[in-house]
């Protein structure tokens, strides 16, 4: 209940949460810091921090290339707890891990959360982790209190959905459209009636994400969801522009 | 919850949830087919009128005399349609992809052969078709790429991660996510999410059942032992799946040395110690990862065998001491290479020479009254770019020069 | 005086006189063999165990409905081990030069299909063998000379005359005449001196002989038309022959048209007026050649069409009436290539693909009630280094010219 | 009868003859001339003319060699049968011609029988043309009364030899071992159980041929043949010296 109700306090005050995704370790830890200073300076309210895996099948070039360069870096997976417990410290936000399956598992799922917890991490989004391999991942989650964001996508059904919801703490992520991370969306009207399913399906806050880039996305949703999630899009800033634009844009998003 | 697709403690479905619906679909035709023998018997008609199957066990009676052991026999999946048994998996989805009504398939690659099948495969049944190829073995495997292009395929080479197998994988999985509606991905080996290692186990299975009748009709009882090359698995479950309940019947994988165990530059999964249980490309198995879970580069002379996991149900049979799992070295591959061609008219794809490898080192411990069966998965000729250029050919070597020079002229 | 071996005015043995024993001794053999039903049986058994005989007979719907005229059945010679029906004849002679106890073997080649056939089955039979290439062939397929040396072949390019196929036979009979009592000539085609057209008809009839089977088992009833694809007349013979009897089959053999009749560059001896009867190369048939006698130039981009005789039995079928005549050009091979690659998923071998043109010039005035069956007497990936270069393929040039600037490099 | 009479004239006062070789238009007709003219001058015999053939199969590479260049010179056979008709008026030995059968028979039998007796020509060899296939051709030969020269070879069996020679006329051309022409044979025991051989299946002259290359080789053929035939070394001696060492060459012979 913990991070649902962290996003509920906030959802009294904005009509539309923001979550910002970062990749650790990209372009560096440095960067990295600077980049979420300047998320929660401007209102930011969760962020999702990306383990690298050498495998990331659901993502799309953007984050992908990230992974690949945090790894090439050295990235380690002991690097990133160890960041995450200062970030968590540091800010008044929930942060929460997005990573792949392998990751967690081959850490040891018992050792993983408990490690995550003491780190202070709100949730996990695992998106290669359908609810029917995640038996003891999901014991686990309501063990240390860490919520599992699970997924929708507009390929669920009705039916799919509330089994997922069933599973799911904190927020449901939906996933706006067919594809990977990175490529731009258009909220047209599918969108709206694929929410409005998902509406239906859960009373847990919705995060809509994959391919939210601009204000207009944002605004598009209010009403519809309660969470917008920016991906790809302040990686590329970052990589063209470099840190200082995180800021402004931001702010610009609302 | 289901907890359907294990083998043991490996295999499952880590898929992403845009294609939960697509494997609901996929997992119920494929039961559907699997439990219609007016299925199955489409499917060999085709094998038999496209490709032609059932595919020989020649008598190698010149290995034999050589070794001195047991009578080596070979599977002859190198005379299948595309040159290797990638057909008969290819062939069965697509009969799937028929019924499911989808226009478009996409496949990864390794060593070009899944691609050349699923581009000859869509051709055939009129579909769209895009492969994905790691941009090292797209380097490797040109002609390959040549001809699926001509079938009228798309090949996307893949720059991410090692740029081999497994980054193709990942790529196919984008695609897939993306056109999930119209799209069936043609997994290529017996690995990734369920139902695919059991779908192409059972598709592949058809060399094994041939192969049980023809080595009772020319040896008069089941063979000693069975050997195949083992990267994902599929020509090694295709043969061996039918003498698993003949507990006389020894089955030996073989995977890819590389430069030896030692140096680290291999793809041994099964045979060595470097694997460690894991999760990625869609299901769980033996993966060559580091201590965080990061998959490493393999290295293989032979690109069909250069993958960083292993079919889940040899993993399985692996833990079960079913099937016995040993390595053969690059080195060891070419001199195998050149035995058979010069013994019997024989050109094995360099994937498929790992079995011969294993055989030879092992023909000689068995009696002639011991028969052997050796997986040949592929034909080599494929491979000429890679075969010449290993073999250090100097008259190729000159021809390719010449030939560059010409077209460098041209332009 | 012995008249035998003519077909009508055609044939013969014109050989020089060191010969005329080991011709009395094949001749008698392959009397023997003839009249042996064991023999036949044992070549069919090893054709099924070695090679994958019966070979399909593929039905290709999608062509059939693109020309929505006849239902086209292709016979696969291109699945035959090594790649065309070369296979067939070699394998036969095989047998042939076991029973007459010789040790080693000799041949000539033009596209390379022969000569690989005959490595290979010299590394089969452990015999010693040298092959004859022109040198402009081993030029064009160089893929070919590399694998007969790595079965343990010597390949010897032939630098006299026009350096193709003609002069490589001129070379491999002075090899004969050289090392008569330890070597058999594996002629590769139905034409040389008596027996050999009569002895490679044989041995390639086992084509018709399954296709005559199949058509009746999948169509009904015989076909209306066959086509193939003639250079020597070894494949075209080899589906003809059961047939010849057959009044309603018509029997179409298609030549090489090359850069077409007019410009002269072509091999065009039965389908145009170029050619005149002629004797050479040890028979009488035939030959593209000048008013003295002299042999011309042929041109085709396939090289095994690029000869300059035919057989003589086909010559007689021609001067009877019962097979017709056409020619197919370099620029409709390529489009029929294309065609078929995108259709069907097939590569039919440049020569084969001759067969393709006329069939698809001929389907759309059938009926669907008509079968016509092309035989696709080899695959066409051996021939990458032609077909890419033909289809002026970008990015293959570009891999040629990089991986040559390696090689220079490493020099 | 009229070649072999001419021969055994010759050998009255001999004890061996020479015949030799040239191959029409090669290097060129002036040459083949002065060639000719040097031959006959020092006591060459008979001389073989070789018409050039596109497909020589059963020549050698310095005997092919000269082949394609004389037709890539543009000899045509007509310009062979004009040269005969003069060297035959020149000279007065015996001039056959030697060619393969395509040459014959393109031109018309009867026609080039015809031509060739205008000409002068003695006798015909023709390596491609065995008996078997010859019949029309032996008719002309004896129509015409030109010799047809056979061919006796090592592989022959005594039995075909007979055949054989009840078929030829002049002499009996001995091909002194298997394999084509202009390598040099030697002379040993096999090759004289060999003319033995020949010597018993014929009354005709002897001529023994492929790979004679010098005095020695002449002298060991002495007793146990009727005529030494000089090939392709005549060919080499004029591609590497020039027609004027010809005449001492011949000389040097005997
Ligand atoms: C000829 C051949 N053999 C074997 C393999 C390895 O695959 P699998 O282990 O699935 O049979 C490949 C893969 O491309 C191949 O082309
Ligand atoms: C595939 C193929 N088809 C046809 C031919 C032509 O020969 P034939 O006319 O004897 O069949 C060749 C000759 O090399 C060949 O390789």
């Amino acid at each position: 209940m913990q991070l649902e109700q962290q996003l509920r306090d906030r959802l009294k005050k904005k009509d539309i949460l923001l979550m910002t995704h970062i990749v650790l370790g990209y372009p560096s830890f440095d960067t990295n810091r600077e980049v979420i200073r300047q998320m929660v300076a401007n209102g930011v309210d969760c962020i999702e921090m990306q383990i690298p895996f050498s495998e990331p099948m659901a993502d799309g070039p953007v984050i992908v290339r990230a992974n690949q360069e945090a790894l090439r870096n050295g990235t380690r997976v002991a690097d990133c707890l160890a960041f995450s417990a200062e970030m968590t410290a540091t800010h008044d936000i929930p942060f929460l891990f997005m990573t792949y399956y392998n990751i967690i598992f081959k850490y040891g799922e018992k050792a993983f959360f408990a490690k995550a917890k003491a780190c202070g991490i709100k949730g996990f989004i695992v998106p290669d982790l359908p609810p029917e391999e995640g038996e003891s991942f999901l014991q686990l989650a309501a063990e240390y209190e860490i919520a599992p964001i699970l997924i929708f996508a507009p390929t669920s059904t009705d039916e799919r959905m509330r089994v997922l919801a069933s599973h799911g703490q904190g927020f449901i992520y939906c996933v706006a459209r067919r594809g990977v991370t990175g490529v731009k969306s258009v909220i047209g009207q599918d969108v709206v009636e694929y929410l409005k399913r998902c509406r239906q399906a859960t009373s847990l806050p919705l995060a809509v994400g994959f391919g939210i880039q601009d204000r207009d996305d944002v605004s598009a949703l209010i009403g519809k969801a309660d969470m917008a999630v920016i991906g790809s899009q302040t990686i590329r800033l970052v990589d063209e522009q470099g840190a200082g634009l995180v800021g402004p844009f931001i702010a610009g998003l609302r | 919850m289901d907890k359907q697709g294990f083998f043991g403690n490996w295999g499952g479905a880590y898929i992403p949830e845009v294609l939960h619906q697509t494997f609901q679909e996929l997992n119920a035709e494929f039961t559907k087919c699997k439990n219609d023998p007016a299925f199955w018997q489409e499917y060999v008609e085709l094998m038999s009128t496209y490709s032609c199957r059932p595919t020989p066990l020649t008598h190698a009676e010149n290995l034999s005399r050589h070794f001195g052991g047991a009578q080596i026999y070979i599977k002859r999946e190198d005379l299948n349609h595309t040159g290797a048994h990638k057909a008969n998996n290819v062939m069965g989805q697509g009969l799937l992809v028929k019924r499911m009504g989808k226009k478009r398939v996409i496949a990864e690659t390794g060593a070009g052969q899944h691609g050349m099948a699923t581009a000859t495969m869509a051709a055939k049944f009129g579909l769209a078709c895009t492969i994905y190829m790691g941009e090292e073995d797209v380097r490797r495997q040109r002609p390959n790429v040549f001809w699926m292009e001509k079938m009228g395929a798309t090949v996307v080479p893949v720059t991410d991660g090692s740029r081999t197998l497994k980054d193709a994988i990942n790529e196919a999985f984008r695609d897939w996510v993306t056109n999930v509606d119209e799209t069936h991905y043609v997994f290529g080996t017996v690995c990734g999410p369920h139902p695919f290692p059991e779908m192409v186990a059972w598709f592949q299975s058809i060399i094994g059942l041939e192969a049980a009748e023809q080595i009772i009709k020319y040896h008069g009882k089941m063979p000693a032992r069975i050997f195949a090359c083992v990267g994902g698995g599929s020509n090694a479950m295709g043969i061996f799946k039918r003498f698993i309940p003949e507990d006389n019947v020894e089955l030996v994988g073989v995977e890819a040395g590389g430069h030896g165990i030692a140096t680290g530059l291999h793809a041994v999964r099964l045979s060595g110690t470097d694997a460690s249980p894991g999760v990625a490309q869609g299901y769980k198995t033996m993966f060559l990862q580091d201590s965080d879970g990061q998959m490493k580069e393999t290295h293989s002379v032979a690109a069909g065998l250069d993958y960083v996991g292993v079919s889940p149900i040899l993993a399985d049979l692996w833990e079960k001491g079913r099937v016995r799992f040993e390595a053969a070295t690059d080195t060891e591959v070419m001199a195998a290479l050149d035995l058979t061609m010069k013994k019997e008219g024989l050109i094995p794809a360099l994937e498929s020479t790992h079995a011969f490898v294993q055989a030879f080192k092992e023909a000689p411990r068995l009696t002639p009254d011991d028969a052997i069966i050796i997986n040949m998965s592929g034909r080599g000729d494929k491979d000429i770019f890679t075969i010449a250029h290993a073999f250090n050919d100097p008259s190729w070597k000159e021809f390719i020069i010449k030939r560059g020079l010409e077209y460098s002229q041209d332009k």
